[in-house]
């Protein structure tokens, strides 16, 4: 947070903008919240933006299809530029996965209060994200049938996978993060899931959420053990997000590519990856609480919060781009200086600029509070930064190998029209989760929230 | 190798009409036997009545569909069905083309009678000749199972020398190109052999009345001394008839060079490999023409460098547009083609042959150079003129060479190789002068396609339509065929017997490597229909001539025909050296003037992928980047920089493929000698200022599905006045691009550590040049201390590629794609970048200033004048094997390892297509199946392909494997000898196809191999060494030997 | 409020839930085991062929050489399928109008190849060399099993690539005299193991690195 | 300990308010009740306490599952690449352990992490949908806003009458047997 401004938890922000608009009883916040999934009836909206983002991943279906019968010849990649849209969504989307988890397990350890009612639908966009990013590393291969042979079996070949490759390690970094990401949303959600259970009306919603809470009942043997196991999460949780993208980042920089050989990149795309998953998480709360009107659990606070984190991982992602281009030169090494300057006038200057502008130039709006307060201009900016976000990505992926080592085999990329199908596709399975999440699980931890209130009546006391 | 005892088994029979025939009625009931001989007496119309007659046979579909060449079961026809079962049968199942998953029942089908000296699984090698223009190139044919799959060169073979060149490379593809025509046709319909014999019995008969007088015979060059008797006895028995010639890209030049400076019709013989000057006036003595193998291996034979003491030759080109040979020189000068002949009269002149002609502007030092050069190396200097060039610039360089004493030493004359040398022009003039009379009534056409080719303002075509029969033998139903009667479709040389002369006179046998694979035959055959031989065979007819051949008897034949056949040559037969001195004076020319300074000269070669069209089909060669342009599947109109910012012309970079895929090119119309003709236009460093190229060749209205409609046709602006070099012309923008496939266009190495060049004084002051610069890191330099723990002890495989030899003549390109089962990707694959080929060949222009916009000579925003001659070398890439292997340790499943001699191993069944391996790899060598690029349907295709190599399917990355599959072979022969592996003995496809000896393959364990030799010469490096890759490619820097007295401009 | 679920749930859910996970594993097992199994490998299927021929006869009984019919096994990859004419060798004197051979007559008279059913399929992009196996010390029977005892042939090993690589590391096991190759009964004797050595080192053996790089089977 | 068959489970009784109930446990176990359990809507912070439960071990159950991931990732990479067929990668020695540690590291998480959370349902005798406090009606609101403390029938002091009375005595309301059908 910025020079200037008093510390969060001094009482005149609070007053200001609470973490939860006062007046709410632990019945009140349950009934708002269950109710969004019980009893509130399915809205034109609801149906109307479904409907689209399902058309949308039916989009996906049949780009996959015809992938799947012709070869990833149908996109754009070529020699020497192997990897190309695939590679840049997956990342992109693995990145915008980060914010749930961080969210939720970070913020957590460090007891931010502001983090209750965000930290739900944060992890289901984790999952979500986690998703369509699972699916690219299996389809941009030459022959997807064959991909079991990346996992560690005793094959009749005798022959195991070759744990030098990054590839490998992004197998077992992205299922374990899924894994976990999946375990630390459904331990919180026992709780929530027990209270629909008991104020479900309708046998079908008592029996399915029954069996879910999996006869969650509160007692303080359980709330001890839970609260212990959740703690750990966090704590195993915040390395593994840390180390995820990391990981992402080494597909790069282990490699020997000008652009990609470079130490900065772990940092630097960790913190690119919480940038754009903050921004995806306004993306998405945004519409939510108004949506919902649940602007009395998602404040302006966090709104505000969430854009000083986008302002503060921005600079860190600007700063990475900087030394991109200081170790370049400082090392000298003749091929990273040349990529350099083609970032800025090769072919694909154009590419880079835009990422400059939308990364580094448009989140410095976020140093006044008026923007920071100002619904429109964050919801904007979350879509810019998220666009910035998917360019760093192409230009890193594509630009790199353009133009690496030997002049006569240099060539440029351009995306098909499968690439863009297969990427929009995504997008549209992506909020088609969003979409049925809201509707049938607790987009806001209730027992959480409930927590928040007796803080809050305390510190009222 | 010694194969030929079963000769008349392997062939010959069991390809008779009767075969067939029975093999159709026990699968059917239906006499198809008597129903043939109904339709044989019937013509055309009948023909379809008779066969709706058959209509209520139940079996008339599948009679239908033997009958129709155009059906889908017509193949497994014209082989019959038991050939192929043999042929797939026993190689097929084994080469493990099957796919995956619970293996079903299959077949093992054996032999009957297994021919002798066969065994399965191992190749037998045939020597026979490819008969090309005015030469015979010698080669050793593989063939699995009997079927011919692989070319290699024979040694033995004085225009071979063991090497080849890219048409021989691709010959094998059009012996199984499923385009071929495959039948007799008359009139579109199919005919049986027999009634095409009646048919030439009725018209022999006809032209007998009149002793021929209607009866005309055109043919391509021919140098095979059967044929050319048949064709002398065909006139003997029709004394009217005349036997008229047409070789589109053959040279009239050469011919009247000779008869005006010896009074007759010579050929003539060069020994680069005893001249330490050569001299090329326009001559592209290495690319093409005859003996340009031998003529390559000779002269970088005198260019081997062991150390900075030794000796090199020296060349001088002279050239309008840059062509291998110009590429490999010493010395490079653009002239226009017209200025050629003004320098050569001028360096006649200074060499004191009379004449006062004055060397062209800009190039008189130049000349002073070269002409002290030459008297420097009396007897031991060399002047070739240009197969394109007038015949006055040959009898110049008769004359020069002459007057320096070379006559004898470097070159030599002797009689003609090729049977009844005349001036084709002439002839082809005369022939359509007459058909246009009227006087011509029977037409046998014996190759050629004159209606493509034959000079424009002949209008060969309407003038055929006054033919009444005209009968045309030729392996490809198109252009011409359309507009003949007849047409019998030609066996391939691999298909049939027949002999050939070489350059030099050396006679070989060409001999059959497989019974046809349709109904084809010979040259020979359809010259006997016509004469009183009928219905000999080709073998009978060979050996009846070269038993009656002066020199030769019943006898000698008979045991000199093994050995023959062994050897891929009938020794003894080489022309002798005729003393002939030139009675001519340049004094005696009358003076010419250069085409005037800013007038465009347009000038038509061959194409150096598809030559004169004739192997326009042929995929491997279309798909080829030719040396220079790197242009694929198009030609193009060449012009300079200049005189392309001159006409503002431009190219610019496609961002779908780039610069390694498609260009886009100003499209323009040539008005030529009245007629036009629009082309892509090509920017080219180093071509001659306003002179713009057209290439023949190209846009075949009918040459088969892969080469129809390629690229523009030049002939159409080619006439008779004008057949090389054209003026008056003119040039239009259209305004439109067109996507032109270029496999490199960024020709500049932007200060990298790529390709190393010296002058042979550089060299000699600082033999180390090639590894400065670039910081190889130490042994060892590693984060991890195990590299230890892989030495290499046993074999130790490596490659020396010395760019002094290498002129990027390509043919290492084909012969890798022939032998490693390499799939045709089509234009549109190349223009994203997709080609397959193993090994490439880049083309780099040194003394260029760095272009990092990194984009070509087409868009250099400033004209750059050292584009205007530049120096350009050659670099061909193969898989470098790298030891430190960037591409293994990425690989997520092992899919490319190690092996314990140093392989970078590619297991293609255990590759999930990541593409990792390529991104990492430093030298993109590594090749994608971005989609399913290999032909699985085409049978014929599945014949061709090596049973030894896996045939990679989509998905799946492939590079270079150092042919793995030789390797295995030649290691597995010396341990079942309990041997180590000679040196040698174990060569590459692409060290066996390279004619300049520049790619060196071996161990490099052993102290005493070639390429330990080579790698422990100085000017050895490895590409990017700092990357400490440590690839076992490496290279030997290429050194120029530079005359002193001129200073490179 | 009323129970929801029965007592008898609390049992069923756990088993279910740590149930469900025993079943993928055992799922996995029984895959691989699959893949293993002379269901795929086609272990020991007997394949009936045109004419009936019995290896047991012509080998176990008459004692015919190996080598009479599969002439390339030494000295090719392909150890080779005897052409008709080799049958007719002897079959055009004994059995010469046995009806159980008319199908070797037709095939010899009308020149049509017999269609023998293919009992040894290695698998895809495998490349096999009889001939180097032989010379080096493999005998038929280790691979073929004892093909003598065979009336009908059936293929003995699961010809997979651990069975290969199984041999490529443990060779001095693998291996007996030149003069054994042919010997269908020979059977490893005691002191195989140094014996194998002995003649690994006779024979000049590769490694077992270089016998198990990927370049020595696949290309 | 000995299962206590009955078919009264125990008895339950409903508090407003964290602090409410959090006293009430206090006062049950000073008045020797051993088998007490409470029941809130959420951590009620110092009831454990009260309650007198132990510490859990949830914490070395995850420890142990990360060891294990740990030691078998590492072990399985070292194993796969140098003993059970070792090949040259591109040069690299065949133990490239620093190439390994991301999947260790991640193996570790994984391990730990589902110790932690099925550690966590094991002792916690999860799934379990069925249970008696299920059968007091007013239980639902144990999951909203109500607070519950039950004491079991299991408690040798345990005897209905006198239990509800003393629960009564803490200000319980809606006081009710739980029937153990």
């Amino acid at each position: 947070m910025s020079a200037g401004e008093p510390p969060l938890n001094a009482p005149e922000i609070r007053r200001l903008t609470p973490v939860l608009e006062p007046g709410h009883t632990y019945a009140s916040v349950t009934d708002k919240i269950a109710s969004i999934v019980l009893t509130r009836p399915v809205s034109l909206g609801w149906l109307a933006g479904f409907g689209l983002a399902f058309s949308l991943m039916m989009v996906l279906m049949i780009s996959l299809a015809w992938l799947i019968i012709k070869g990833v010849g149908v996109w754009g990649i070529n020699i020497p530029i192997g990897w190309g849209f695939a590679i840049v969504n997956f990342v992109w989307w693995i990145g915008i996965g980060h914010a749930g988890t961080l969210i939720s397990a970070i913020l957590y350890l460090l007891n931010q209060q502001w983090r209750t009612s965000i930290n739900r639908f944060a992890e289901a966009m984790t999952l979500f994200a986690v998703a369509c990013a699972g699916i690219f590393p299996l389809i941009h291969t030459g022959r997807p049938w064959m991909a079991y042979y990346m996992f560690p079996y005793p094959s009749t070949m005798g022959l195991w996978p070759q744990f030098r490759s990054p590839l490998i390690w992004d197998v077992f970094a992205v299922s374990t993060y899924g894994t976990v990401s999946l375990l630390f949303w459904f331990v919180g959600l026992v709780p929530d899931l027990a209270t629909l259970r008991d104020r479900a009306t309708t046998k079908p919603k008592q029996i399915i959420y029954g069996m879910l809470a999996l006869g969650w009942r509160g007692s303080a043997h359980h709330w001890q053990r839970y609260q212990s196991a959740y703690l750990l999460l966090a704590g195993l949780a915040t390395p593994l997000v840390l180390s995820v993208h990391s990981v992402i980042s080494f597909d790069f920089s282990v490699s020997i590519v000008p652009g990609w050989h470079t130490t900065i990149f772990p940092p630097y795309f960790v913190a690119g990856a919480i940038y754009s998953g903050f921004a995806m998480v306004l993306t998405i709360a945004i519409p939510l609480r108004k949506a919902y009107d649940l602007q009395d659990f998602i404040t302006m606070r966090h709104l505000e919060n969430m854009a000083k984190v986008m302002l503060a991982t921005g600079l860190i992602v600007a700063y990475g781009y900087f030394f991109e281009f200081f170790l370049a030169f400082y090392s000298g090494n003749k091929f990273d200086v040349f990529l350099a300057t083609q970032r800025l006038h090769g072919p694909y200057a154009p590419y880079y600029y835009a990422l400059i502008l939308c990364n580094i130039l448009t989140p410095q709006l976020l140093w006044f509070q008026k923007m920071r307060t100002n619904v429109a201009v964050l919801f904007v900016m979350s879509l810019v930064i998220n666009t910035g976000m998917w360019l760093e990505r192409f230009v890193i992926v594509v630009i790199s190998l353009t133009r690496d080592f030997m002049p006569s085999a240099w060539g440029r990329y351009q995306p098909t029209f499968w690439d863009w199908s297969t990427f929009i596709g995504t997008l549209g399975l992506f909020v088609s989760l969003l979409f049925l999440f809201v509707r049938g699980l607790p987009a806001i931890a209730i027992s959480e929230m409930r927590e928040l209130v007796a803080h809050t009546s305390e510190d009222d006391a | 190798m010694d194969g030929m005892s079963e000769d008349g088994h392997l062939h010959d029979d069991n390809h008779d009409e009767a075969h067939a025939d029975d093999l159709t009625t026990q699968a059917y009931p239906l006499d198809l036997a008597a129903v043939r001989r109904k339709l044989q007496d019937k013509s055309g119309k009948q023909y379809w009545r008779t066969l709706e007659e058959l209509a209520e046979d139940p079996h008339f579909e599948d009679l239908l569909h033997r009958e129709f060449p155009r059906q889908a079961s017509e193949w497994d026809e014209s082989v019959d069905r038991r050939d192929f079962l043999k042929l797939m049968g026993a190689s097929l199942a084994l080469a493990g083309m099957a796919g995956c998953g619970r293996p079903d029942v299959e077949k093992i089908v054996p032999y009957v009678k297994q021919p002798d000296g066969m065994v399965l699984g191992k190749p037998l090698f045939f020597a026979t000749v490819m008969p090309f223009g005015a030469d015979a190139l010698g080669l050793l044919v593989e063939s699995h199972e009997g079927r011919p799959t692989k070319i290699e060169g024979n040694p033995d073979h004085p225009s071979s020398m063991g090497s080849t060149d890219v048409f021989a490379q691709a010959a094998v593809l059009n012996l199984y190109d499923p385009d071929r025509a495959q039948t007799v046709t008359n009139l579109g319909e199919i005919q049986s052999w027999s009634s095409f014999l009646q048919a030439a019995q009725g018209f022999a008969a006809g032209a007998k009345a009149t002793n021929g007088a209607g009866f005309r015979l055109l043919t391509g060059t021919i140098t095979s001394p059967t044929l050319i008797k048949q064709i002398q006895d065909l006139l003997k028995l029709y004394p009217q008839a005349k036997w008229h010639q047409w070789e589109p890209a053959g040279s009239d030049g050469a011919r009247e060079g000779a008869k005006l400076a010896f009074g007759r019709y010579l050929n003539t013989v060069y020994a680069p490999g005893k001249a330490d000057v050569v001299l090329s006036l326009d001559s592209d003595l290495f690319g093409a023409g005859p003996g340009h193998i031998r003529y390559t291996k000779e002269f970088t034979r005198r260019r081997k460098l062991t150390g900075p003491d030794s000796t090199m030759n020296r060349l001088y080109v002279v050239e309008p547009t840059p062509s291998v040979t110009g590429a490999t020189a010493d010395h490079r000068l653009p002239l226009r083609a017209s200025e050629v002949g003004i320098f050569a009269r001028a360096l006649a002149a200074k060499l004191g042959l009379g004449g006062n002609a004055s060397a062209p502007a800009g190039s008189e030092k130049w000349l002073e150079a070269v002409a002290k050069d030459l008297q420097q190396h009396r007897g031991a200097s060399l002047v070739v003129a240009g197969e394109q060039q007038p015949a006055e610039v040959h009898a110049l360089a008769h004359a020069i060479n002459a007057a320096l004493g070379n006559t004898g030493a470097t070159v030599y004359q002797t009689e003609p190789v090729e049977g009844n040398p005349v001036n084709h022009l002439d002839s082809i003039r005369e022939l359509c002068g007459d058909m246009d009379a009227g006087k011509v009534d029977l037409l046998l056409m014996l190759g050629g396609n004159p209606i493509y080719d034959a000079p424009h303002d002949l209008d060969f075509k309407s003038k055929l339509k006054k033919v009444r029969n005209a009968i045309r033998v030729s392996p490809y139903f198109d252009e011409t065929s359309e507009y003949c009667q007849w047409h019998v479709a030609e066996s391939h040389f691999l298909e049939s017997w027949s002999d050939a002369r070489a350059f030099d006179g050396t006679a070989s046998i060409v001999q059959p490597l497989i019974a046809p694979l349709y109904r084809t035959h010979s040259a020979h055959d359809v010259v006997a229909a016509f004469s009183d031989k009928q219905g000999v065979s080709g073998y009978d007819v060979v050996r009846n001539y070269w038993s009656s051949a002066p020199g030769h008897s019943m006898a000698s034949v008979d045991q000199g025909w093994k050995k023959w056949l062994n050897d891929g040559l009938i020794e003894g037969t080489k022309f002798a050296p005729v003393s002939a001195a030139p009675k001519f004076s340049a004094a005696s020319l009358a003076p010419v003037q250069a085409t005037p300074a800013g007038q465009i000269e347009f000038i038509f070669r061959p194409d150096p992928a598809v030559f004169d069209g004739r192997f326009a089909n042929n995929g491997w060669l279309q798909e080829l980047p030719k040396p220079v342009t790197k242009l694929t599947w198009d030609n193009a109109a060449l012009v300079s920089p200049k005189t392309a910012e001159k006409l503002g012309l431009t190219q610019h970079v496609a961002s779908r493929g780039g610069e390694h895929g498609q260009i886009l090119s100003n499209v323009i119309d040539v008005w030529l000698s009245g007629s036009k003709v629009t082309a892509a236009a090509w920017i080219l460093p180093g071509q001659a200022e306003d002179t713009v190229v057209l290439p023949l060749g190209y846009g075949r209205k009918r040459a088969g599905y892969t080469g129809t409609n390629k690229g523009f046709d030049a002939y159409a602006v080619r006439v008779s006045s004008a057949l090389w070099t054209a003026t008056g012309g003119e040039i239009k923008k259209t305004g439109a691009n067109y996507p032109l496939a270029c496999t490199q266009y960024h020709f500049n190495m932007e200060g990298r550590q790529i390709l190393s060049s010296a002058s042979l004084e550089e060299y000699r002051k600082n033999p180390n040049f090639a590894n400065e610069g670039a910081e190889a890191p130490a042994p060892g330099l590693s984060l991890y201390k195990g590299e230890a723990e892989f030495p290499y002890h046993g074999n130790k495989w490596a490659m020396a590629i010395d760019l002094n030899h290498c002129n990027g003549c390509s043919a290492c390109v084909v012969a890798c794609q022939s032998e490693n089962n390499i799939p045709v990707v089509g234009k549109d694959q190349v223009m994203r970048g997709r080609e397959m080929h193993w090994i490439r060949v880049d083309r780099y222009y040194a003394n260029t200033p760095s272009a990092t916009s990194g984009t070509g000579p087409g868009d250099t925003t400033k004209y750059d004048v050292s584009l205007d001659n530049p120096d350009t070398f050659f670099q061909p890439v193969p898989c470098q094997q790298c030891e430190n292997a960037p591409c293994e340790q990425v690989c997520p499943v092992a899919a490319t390892v190690h092996s314990a001699e140093g392989l970078n191993d590619m297991v293609y069944n255990r590759c999930i297509g990541t593409r990792y391996c390529s991104n990492n790899c430093p030298y993109k060598v590594r090749r994608f199946n971005f989609l399913r690029f290999q032909d699985w349907e085409t049978p014929q295709l599945k014949l061709m392909r090596n049973p030894e190599v896996t045939v990679r399917s989509r998905g799946v990355m492939e590079k270079c494997t150092y042919c793995v599959q030789r390797i295995t072979a030649g290691r597995i022969e010396a341990e079942k000898q309990n041997r180590p592996i000679k040196d040698g003995e174990i060569v590459t496809a692409c060290e066996a196809a390279c004619p300049s000896e520049a790619i060196v393959f071996g161990n490099a364990n052993d102290p005493n191999s070639r390429v330990s030799k080579l790698r422990a010469q100085q000017r050895n490096y490895s590409i990017l060494a700092e990357l400490n890759a440590r690839p076992r490619t490496t290279y030997l820097a290429a050194v120029r030997n530079l005359n002193p007295e001129l200073e490179k401009a | 409020m009323a129970q929801i679920f029965h007592r008898s749930t609390n049992f069923i859910s756990r088993v279910s839930l740590f149930g469900t996970l025993l079943l993928a594993g055992l799922g996995l097992v029984g895959v691989l085991a699959l893949a293993r199994s002379p269901y795929l490998t086609n272990q020991r299927v007997v394949r009936s062929q045109p004419i009936q021929f019995s290896h047991k006869h012509h080998v176990g009984d008459d004692g015919i050489d190996c080598r009479y019919c599969h002439t390339g096994v030494e000295t090719s990859a392909y150890a080779g399928i005897p052409p008709t004419k080799t049958c007719m060798n002897c079959h055009s004197v004994l059995f010469a109008n046995a009806g159980y051979l008319d199908p070797v007559r037709d095939s010899f008279r009308t020149d049509q190849s017999i269609e023998w059913v293919k009992v040894h399929r290695l698998a895809d992009y495998v490349y096999f060399n009889h001939s180097i196996h032989v010379n080096k010390g493999v005998g038929c029977s280790s691979c073929h099993g004892q093909i003598n005892q065979m009336p009908l042939v059936f293929q003995a090993s699961p010809l997979n690539m651990e069975w290969c690589l199984d041999c490529h590391r443990n060779k001095e096991m693998n291996i007996r005299p030149r003069t054994e190759i042919f010997n269908m009964d020979w059977k490893a004797p005691a002191n195989q193991a140094e014996m194998g050595k002995q003649l690994a080192a006779e024979y000049n053996l590769r490694s077992t690195t270089e016998l198990t790089n990927c370049s020595t089977c696949h290309r | 300990m000995i299962h206590h068959r009955s078919h009264t489970y125990g008895v339950m009784g409903e508090f407003a308010e964290p602090e409410a109930v959090v006293s009430a446990a206090k006062q049950a176990r000073a008045a020797g009740y051993r088998f007490v359990s409470a029941y809130s809507p959420f951590p009620v912070e110092g009831l454990s306490e009260a309650l007198g439960l132990r510490r859990t071990n949830v914490p070395l159950l995850t420890f142990v599952g990360g060891l294990m991931g740990g030691l078998t990732g590492f072990g399985f990479q070292y194993w796969s690449a140098a003993i059970s067929y070792p090949m040259n990668i591109g040069g690299r020695p065949l133990n490239s352990w620093p190439a390994f540690i991301p999947v260790t590291f991640e193996l570790t998480i994984l391990g730990a992490s589902l110790f932690a959370v099925f550690g966590m349902l094991a002792l916690n005798k999860l799934p379990q949908p069925h249970h008696p406090v299920f059968g007091v009606a007013r239980f639902v609101h144990a999951s909203t806003d109500r607070f519950f403390l039950c004491i079991e029938s299991r408690d040798p002091k345990f005897h209905l009458a006198e239990t509800a009375r003393f629960l009564q005595s803490l200000h319980a309301e809606h006081v009710t047997e739980v029937q153990d059908d």
